[in-house]
């Protein structure tokens, strides 16, 4: 077990190496930096600057390095937890992405719980009742939450909320609360503003979890131990909760590492849509006006979030299965 | 209006019923203040105002409180600010931008060469902290901008022109300009003129070497690089959107940050400034309205979802587009709030601008052509543009300073303008277009067939695409190609110096502000697309692609030098028509349509705003137009 | 008979007979599929799709690109098929009703009211300006088509620009789905390469490649999609966008295949006749492609089935973001960003059917997919 | 109905004229057993024999009602002999409560594939406690102890700590005395065995049965013992039933049956079996000509028609009845009932 925990920390570490690499590769992708980005927005709306401005921001800021001096100045700062300077802020980088880094951790574990608690139930009774109505109604569903996509999804919800209720769906606060230390009353205001982004947030995903966790179940159900377990006399539901429910999970555990990129993904649209704190329109802003830091930061701490995700799903799979704990096969 | 005053008047009695037992007479402040007055936090209102504080008058007197609430588009929209609350320059536009008035400045002299501009600063006005401004601001600002390691640049360390500051007292000074620099004033009552009265010494002197030896380790301590950064950071210049991510910063504004707004803010809120330097007529200190809450989003659908749900008070930014206005239409009753007409700067809805200094020998010659110009310009159908793109609002207009603007110029605006396909091919013909492919495409000089492609960014102004997909069908009637290339806006400003364009598409600017920004009616700024190496050549910005202009350009160029040092106005119009008059001429750029009027959101219960409005960046409104007398009923 | 025969556990099916193999399982496979009635309904509207792209110009009445000032934000009109003659009995002639039309100038908008009384006659196979279907073949004829064509005729109504939806979602259809197919045979093939390699050869090329997926996975895809489509050379035409971000998508998309395939792979390796095969001494080229590729093709398309729709969906999501595709291109995609927004919500609704038709085929391609997947493999995934 | 088949005690369970068919939407219905009669008493082994697919892992199954869904008992009764009285088990609701007392409790049943008819996620203590701990009420610790000693009775060297083993760590005669031992966990009236010795090699073969002997010695049990291996049935066996394609062909006393098999199939089984024999008297096995037809293609009489080497006119389309060849043996076969002209006409 230690050894299987060292092999894949090492791994993990490798892989860590190559993001940070392919990170900040991919924000130097586009043609222009941060400074052409920052005249084209102000000319946008009829401001100009002027091209002296320009020239001294360059030079402070370092750019016009050769990429593989830029890079070992990014990642040698990172190592000693200097993420370097958001261009457009002026602050390091640290200071800005907790917080929605925060917020993101927090709607999208919320989501990954949602989806949980809705797949399963659904998932156990589809694959349990398989062809009856019950089930039809969840791979219709399922397949129908697959299909919308989701900023759409966002986008419908914002309007019936206005038309139905006059509600303006947006944001995580009431103005009030947005400063405000967590209370009960805060909770309850956040969650009654959060309520529409889980739901938009974890409906691919449950349908998607529905679906696996059905096909899994029907295999298990289908195994000899079933017989044995009902053959002991132990309740239907016992018997299905206890042995296939136990196994046909194990293959979706070690599918939580990777909810996390698509989950991100999915809700930077859905996040820009409903305007919620999170790190995706960060994310999506620092990419567009190509603060290179700040985007390199979001996106490497993403996709370490995901690789940690990973390992953590690998090491409780290891833990819930003892074949792989044992590396048996 | 009627209720209103009566309501109004007994709010004014009850103040001022509790001032009585203040010296002055008149002046009354927010209730909000009384407390912080009673218990000694704040001085009484009488010795926060000036002596001589400048009253502004809306319709009606107003009454104190609430909230104006707004909608920025994410955190960079330092724009909305300026268009609000920061537009406090020395001087400022009237409401119908014709005349500069006095603003922190109390009066000013310039001299009959337009090189020397004296100020008088108004007596007695505090930044929001309580210190008085006066001109060693004035001078410590100078001072910052031509410290070539802030990174700012103005008016204020132009090299083009350079500006020398001599203060005179402590309330006096003098600008002094190397060339003539006749249309200053009306510069710095635009939002150029926001530079000059954002620093203060006393505050911004703490993170400056010069003025406090351990600036470079006080920097580093708060984790900055040097000084520089931090200093930026503190105290950025004029309108930088970092300026409002610092609370501490004093300003004077009607209203100073309460929540400032950072990376993370889900809206950037103001509360009323104690010192603000503005009175009614009758001696209320403004703004009447005690807090803004500016509410940060990157959805424009929701912040289109909070004006039609009556959670923004007035607002004309992001969401009056074209596309919505149905939609808002429809929403009045439900929201309560009714539609204000803003009137844009824009000339046109849409210029062509073909570049004449094409690195093919062949297309520049052809762009130069104006037979070739005026033959595309026939080819567009404008009047089924207007009714498909904009329900039938505007009219056929070409690139001209518009009909609210003393220069309008009728044949200047309409010339060229009919569509007559039959005229469009006579005059490619005479460019020399006459032979054609088996596509039905005019072949040019060197056998190629005659295609331009034309940038544009979709993303800034949907109808844009509109147009050019309708104008590429009516060109292609006429034998030529349009292609589109829709492209990414930092591309579209990443091609101009490598000269890598046919053609580019912008909106009209300069239609009421056409002394201002002449981009389109001759080579002026890097914006002038059309002629972007001619431009290097008048303003010397990037001397390796600079080309030596055609002659009628040069002509204007030199007209144009003139208007600039001319400080008559009248003299000075009288020049600009002469550039105008070349430009019609020449007829350098096509345009499509008059931009038509957009819409301002107003709630119902919001008084003193402006039923009708300009919209320009020079003119930022609504700031112009007081909002620091609005108020809530 | 047959059925009794595979059931039968003496009779072994000779090994090498590889192509005997393919098409019995092949034959199975369908007949299999057949059983599943959700999934066979699911197999004609993906292929009624399929061929929209095909005919897409001999479909769409009008042009996508043809606007009409007189008909912007047209509701649909629909399309009636029978009308009252004067006896007042049925007769077939399909028509459409006219518009009035009214223009708001205060709230900027015309006001449509379908006028009941004018009635329009739709002509089926009607003549038309000669167009090349598909680029190829020349042709003069439309499925369907008005006398005069300066009627209106929305079937599915307007866009902000008077142009026919129905035709712009039908020539919606051909990028999009194209899109799709392009992608999956793209991601298909790096993925059969890579993990078809992987799983037959095992050891230290296996965990590389293992390794790469699980890097590509772990990477959120929109900054990788940003950066990629950002960095596109400036002057690339439509179609070579279109082609880049395809190749994109499918950059992206070929690990699920990729670990589809080297699973198979792994599992196969040991099996019976692989291992006679190569007792025979052949080459693993050809034990590959002619022994383990095809025991496992109904996997393979199975798997490249359901991950279409990932590929439609993703091109839309691009497009949003105001990436990948851009106008005047017409896809799902580009067409669906005009409908994003509260306007089109409130006051165009009809503007959302190219979205109504991303659900359906994803739908169809869901339903087709897993019915191939059950009929390829009864037992397990 | 009386019992043909003379019984030394009373019978604990008896199964008369059950049927079952399989149903599918897509296919006709399928009767994968017909008119099965069976009888099983305190302290004796029924072998139940036959190829596979004939359906006696059904039939095993129908008494604890554990068939899948679309499995239904047409016909017929399973009484078992509760201690408070008579139960038919088809009347009871498969997941009733009734059904699981009797589950586990008082018949328990042990697989053919002891890998995977065990959780492999859970270990052997732990799915043996629970049944202890379902049934009888002990708590985790008293029904860990009983486990304990359980794994040992069944000969699991190490028992404390093989509790706490996966499957996977055992071997595969480890695992099924494991599997035995949950089996006996609350010492049932009637174990039923499904070839619990097919998957084994030889020398653990012959543990399991010595085990499941003497187990049997000192529990008392009744035991239905299903097999395709006549040497077992020769070792374990009190009587026998042999089934063909889902009928129940011949049963009785196995001496008898093995000395004196009267239906073709029986005959042609007993045929296949090698003896052991000097090589030079070895005569060539006969293995039983044609295959097993499928369900659906029955005949509507003797199942064995088709492959039956006396086959003639009633075959195909009468079944034969039970007919009493001696002393606690019958048998369903034409031949007995008919002479053998008539056969040879």
């Amino acid at each position: 077990m230690v050894q299987f925990i060292i092999r894949r920390l090492i791994a993990m570490i490798l892989t860590l190496f190559a993001i940070s690499i392919v990170a900040f590769a991919i924000i130097q992708l586009p043609p222009g930096d941060y400074l052409t980005t920052y005249i084209a927005s102000l000319s946008s709306t009829g401001e100009q600057v002027d091209p002296r401005v320009i020239a001294n921001l360059r030079s402070q800021y370092g750019l016009g390095e050769p990429f593989y001096v830029q890079y070992f100045k990014w990642i040698g700062g990172i190592l000693t937890g200097n993420f370097g300077q958001s261009f457009e802020w002026k602050r390091p980088v640290t200071e800005l992405i907790w917080g929605r880094l925060g917020n993101s951790m927090l709607l999208e574990g919320m989501a990954v719980i949602t989806m949980w608690l809705i797949a399963l139930p659904i998932g156990i009774y589809a694959a349990v009742r398989k062809y009856s109505l019950g089930d039809y109604l969840a791979t219709v569903g399922g397949f129908i939450g697959l299909a919308v996509p989701n900023f759409f999804f966002a986008l419908i919800l914002m309007y019936l909320a206005y038309t139905w209720f006059g509600v303006t769906l947006g944001g995580l606060f009431s103005p009030g609360f947005e400063n405000a230390r967590w209370s009960l009353p805060r909770i309850w205001d956040f969650l009654s503003h959060a309520w529409a982004p889980i739901l938009v947030l974890s409906m691919a995903g449950t349908a998607e979890l529905i679906r696996i966790l059905r096909a899994n179940l029907l295999d298990e159900l289908k195994k000899p131990y079933v017989v044995t377990a009902r053959a002991k006399g132990l309740p239907e539901w016992r018997v299905i909760l206890k042995y296939p429910v136990r196994l046909a999970m194990n293959p979706l555990v070690s599918t939580i590492g990777w909810l996390l990129p698509a989950l991100v993904s999915g809700s930077v649209i859905v996040s820009v849509v409903l305007n919620l704190p999170t790190a995706g329109p960060m994310l999506l802003r620092s990419l567009t006006t190509q603060d290179m830091y700040l985007a390199g930061a979001i996106i490497l701490l993403l996709s370490v979030l995901t690789v940690i995700g990973t390992v953590i799903s690998d090491i409780l799979l290891a833990l819930i299965d003892p074949r792989i704990r044992y590396g048996g096969k | 209006m009627r209720k209103t005053y009566l309501g109004l008047t007994g709010a004014v009695a009850i103040s001022a019923m509790l001032a009585a037992a203040g010296p002055v007479w008149a002046q009354q402040q927010s209730p909000m203040l009384d407390a912080a007055v009673e218990s000694g936090e704040l001085p009484p209102v009488a010795e926060r105002l000036p002596s001589n504080p400048l009253v502004v008058d809306g319709e009606s007197v107003g009454k104190y409180g609430g909230t104006w609430r707004m909608g920025m588009r994410g955190g960079g929209d330092n724009g909305i600010i300026v268009k609000t609350v920061a537009y406090e320059g020395l001087v400022r536009f009237d409401h119908e931008w014709k005349t500069v008035l006095p603003n922190l400045a109390e009066s000013w002299e310039v001299s009959p060469d337009a090189k020397e501009y004296t100020f008088k600063l108004r007596d007695g006005v505090k930044w929001s902290d309580g210190t008085p401004f006066t001109t060693e601001d004035i001078a410590f600002t100078v001072e910052i901008y031509k410290d070539p390691d802030y990174a700012a640049g103005s008016w204020i360390d132009s090299t083009t022109n350079p500006m020398t500051l001599e203060v005179i007292d402590e309330l006096t000074f003098k600008f002094t300009f190397e060339k003539p620099n006749g249309m200053f004033l009306e510069t710095i009552a635009g939002t150029d003129g926001l530079h000059i009265t954002s620093l203060q010494k006393k505050y911004c002197g703490q993170f400056y070497p010069k003025y406090n030896e351990n600036a470079d380790a006080d920097a580093q301590a708060a984790g900055f690089t040097n000084w520089a950064l931090y200093l930026q950071d503190r105290c950025a210049w004029g309108f930088e959107t970092i300026r409002f991510a610092n609370p501490d910063l004093p300003v004077l504004y009607g209203w100073v940050i309460d929540q400032p707004l950072n990376a993370n803010a889900a809206r950037l809120t103001w509360k009323r400034n104690p010192y603000f330097w503005k009175t009614d007529s009758e001696g209320n200190q403004l703004p009447y309205i005690d807090n803004i809450d500016m509410r940060v989003s990157e959805s424009i659908e929701e912040l289109t979802l909070l004006a039609l749900n009556g959670e923004i008070d007035f607002q004309e930014r992001h969401i009056a587009t074209v596309i919505n206005k149905p939609l808002f239409f429809d929403g009045q009753e439900q929201g309560d709030y009714h539609l204000g007409e803003v009137i844009p700067s824009s000339s046109n809805t849409l210029v062509l601008q073909l570049n004449m200094n094409h690195d093919d020998p062949v297309k520049r010659e052809l762009y130069q052509n104006k037979d070739f110009r005026i033959g595309l310009s026939h080819a567009i159908d404008r009047q089924e543009i207007i009714d498909v793109v904009f329900t039938g609002q505007g009219e056929p207009f070409q690139v001209a300073p518009r009909p609210e603007s003393e220069f309008y110029d009728e044949e200047l605006a309409k010339q060229y303008t009919e569509f007559d396909p039959e005229l469009a091919a006579q005059h490619l013909d005479a460019a020399g277009l006459t032979e054609m492919n088996g596509d039905g495409i005019r072949l040019m000089s060197n056998g190629e067939p005659a295609k331009i492609t034309v940038d544009v960014i979709s993303a800034l102004r949907p109808e844009w695409i509109d147009i050019l997909e309708i104008m590429q069908l009516q060109f292609q009637a006429v034998g030529i190609e349009l292609e589109l290339n829709n492209i990414d806006r930092t591309l579209f400003y990443e091609k101009r110096p490598g000269n890598e364009y046919d053609a580019q598409i912008w909106a009209g600017d300069g239609g009421i502000e056409a002394l201002q920004d002449p981009r389109y009616y001759f080579p002026f700024s890097d914006e002038s697309v059309w002629a972007y190496k001619w431009v290097q050549w008048y303003n010397g910005t990037r001397p390796e692609i600079a080309e030596e202009p055609i002659d009628w350009a040069k002509e204007q160029m030199a007209l144009y030098d003139q208007v600039k040092a001319e400080a008559d106005p009248a003299k000075r119009g009288e020049l600009f028509r002469q550039v105008l008059a070349i430009t019609k001429e020449q007829f350098p750029v096509i345009g499509v349509s008059l931009m038509p009027n957009s819409y301002s959101i107003i709630r119902n219960n919001l008084k003193n705003a402006p039923e009708s409005m300009f919209n320009a960046w020079l003119f930022p409104t609504p700031a112009p137009m007081d909002p620091v007398t609005w108020y809530f009923e | 008979m047959m059925a009794v025969d595979t059931i039968q556990p003496t009779i072994h099916a000779d090994l090498p007979k590889a192509r005997a193999r393919r098409e019995s399982q092949l034959g199975l496979m369908w007949r299999r599929f057949k059983r599943h009635k959700l999934a066979l309904v699911s197999l004609w509207v993906v292929v009624i799709f399929y061929l929209v792209t095909l005919l897409a110009e001999f479909l769409a009445p009008t042009d996508p690109g043809a606007y009409s000032a007189r008909y912007t934000y047209a509701p649909p009109q629909g399309i009636h098929f029978f009308a009252v003659n004067e006896d007042g009995g049925w007769e077939f002639g399909p028509y459409v009703n006219g518009y009035k039309t009214e223009i708001d100038p205060v709230a900027l908008r015309r006001t449509f009211v379908i006028d009941e009384e004018t009635r329009i006659p739709v002509r089926f196979f009607a003549e038309s300006k000669p167009y090349m279907l598909a680029g190829i073949i020349p042709m003069s004829v439309k499925l369907m088509g008005l006398e005069n064509p300066r009627d209106p005729f929305y079937i599915l109504g307007a866009d902000r620009l008077g142009r026919d939806m129905l035709s712009r979602v039908i020539h919606g259809t051909r990028i999009s789905l194209s899109i799709g197919l392009v992608g999956v045979t793209m991601s298909l093939f790096f993925g059969i390469v890579i993990g078809g390699f992987a799983g037959y050869y095992g050891g230290w090329f296996d965990s590389a490649v293992m390794r790469v997926v699980e890097f590509i996975r772990s990477m959120p895809t929109i900054p990788l999609w940003l950066g990629l489509a950002a960095a596109m050379p400036k002057d690339w035409s439509a179609l070579q966008t279109y082609f880049a971000i395809t190749l994109i998508l499918s950059l992206i998309g070929w690990t699920e295949l990729a670990r589809v395939v080297r699973g198979r792979f792994l599992s196969l390796r040991t099996e019976d006749f692989v291992t006679a095969a190569q007792l025979d001494g052949a080459s693993d080229w050809r034990i590959v492609t002619r022994h383990m590729v095809p025991s496992f093709t109904s996997h393979i398309i199975a798997a490249a089935t359901l991950a279409i729709p990932g590929m439609i969906l993703a091109e839309t999501a691009l497009s949003f973001l105001g990436l990948g595709l851009q106008a005047p291109i017409v896809s799902w995609g580009t067409l669906l960003q005009d409908a994003q927004n509260i306007r089109t919500l409130a006051t165009a609704p009809w503007l959302l059917a190219p979205g109504i038709c991303v659900v359906i085929v994803i739908l169809a391609l869901n339903f087709f997919g897993d019915g191939l997947r059950d009929a390829a493999d009864p037992h397990g995934r | 109905m009386t019992p043909l088949i003379p019984m030394a005690g009373k019978p604990l369970l008896s199964i008369n004229d059950m049927s079952i068919v399989f149903t599918s939407p897509d296919e006709p219905d399928i009767e994968a057993v017909r008119q099965v009669d069976l009888t099983l008493t305190p302290g004796k082994t029924l072998a139940l024999v036959g190829e596979s697919g004939c359906g006696k892992s059904v039939t095993a199954r129908a008494v604890l009602r554990l068939l899948d869904k679309n499995a239904d008992i047409r016909t017929g009764e399973i009484v078992y002999e509760a201690e408070g009285g008579a139960v038919d088990v088809v009347r009871l609701k498969p997941d009733s409560l009734a059904m699981r007392a009797i589950r586990g409790a008082q018949i328990s049943m042990i697989f053919q594939e002891p890998m995977s008819s065990l959780s492999p996620v859970h270990t052997i203590g732990n799915q043996i406690d629970e049944i202890i701990v379902l049934h009888e009420r002990l708590t985790q610790k008293q029904a860990r102890e009983r486990t304990v000693s359980l794994l040992d009775q069944v000969g699991i060297p190490g028992a404390r700590e093989r509790a706490n083993a996966y499957p996977f760590e055992l071997s595969g005669g480890l695992r099924q005395r494991a599997m035995i031992a949950m089996a006996l966990a609350c010492t049932p009236k009637l174990l039923i065995a499904d070839e619990p010795t097919t998957a084994l090699d030889v020398t653990t073969q012959a543990q399991i049965l010595d085990l499941l002997r003497q187990l049997q010695d000192d529990f008392g049990m009744a035991m239905l013992f299903i097999t395709h291996d006549l040497g077992v049935v020769a070792e374990v066996a009190d009587d026998i039933a042999v089934m063909y394609l889902g009928d129940v062909v011949e049963q009785g006393d196995v001496f008898e049956v093995f000395k004196a098999p009267k239906h073709p199939y029986t005959q042609a089984l007993m045929s296949s079996v090698p003896r052991l024999q000097r090589k030079s008297e070895r005569t060539r096995l006969t293995p039983i000509k044609g295959t097993v037809p499928s369900p659906k293609d029955r005949p509507v009489g003797c199942a064995f028609t088709s492959r039956c080497p006396h086959a003639f006119a009633p075959c195909p389309t009468i079944r034969p009845e039970r007919t009493p060849v001696s002393e606690g043996h019958v048998a369903r076969c034409h031949l007995l009932t008919h002479t053998k002209e008539e056969a040879l006409a």
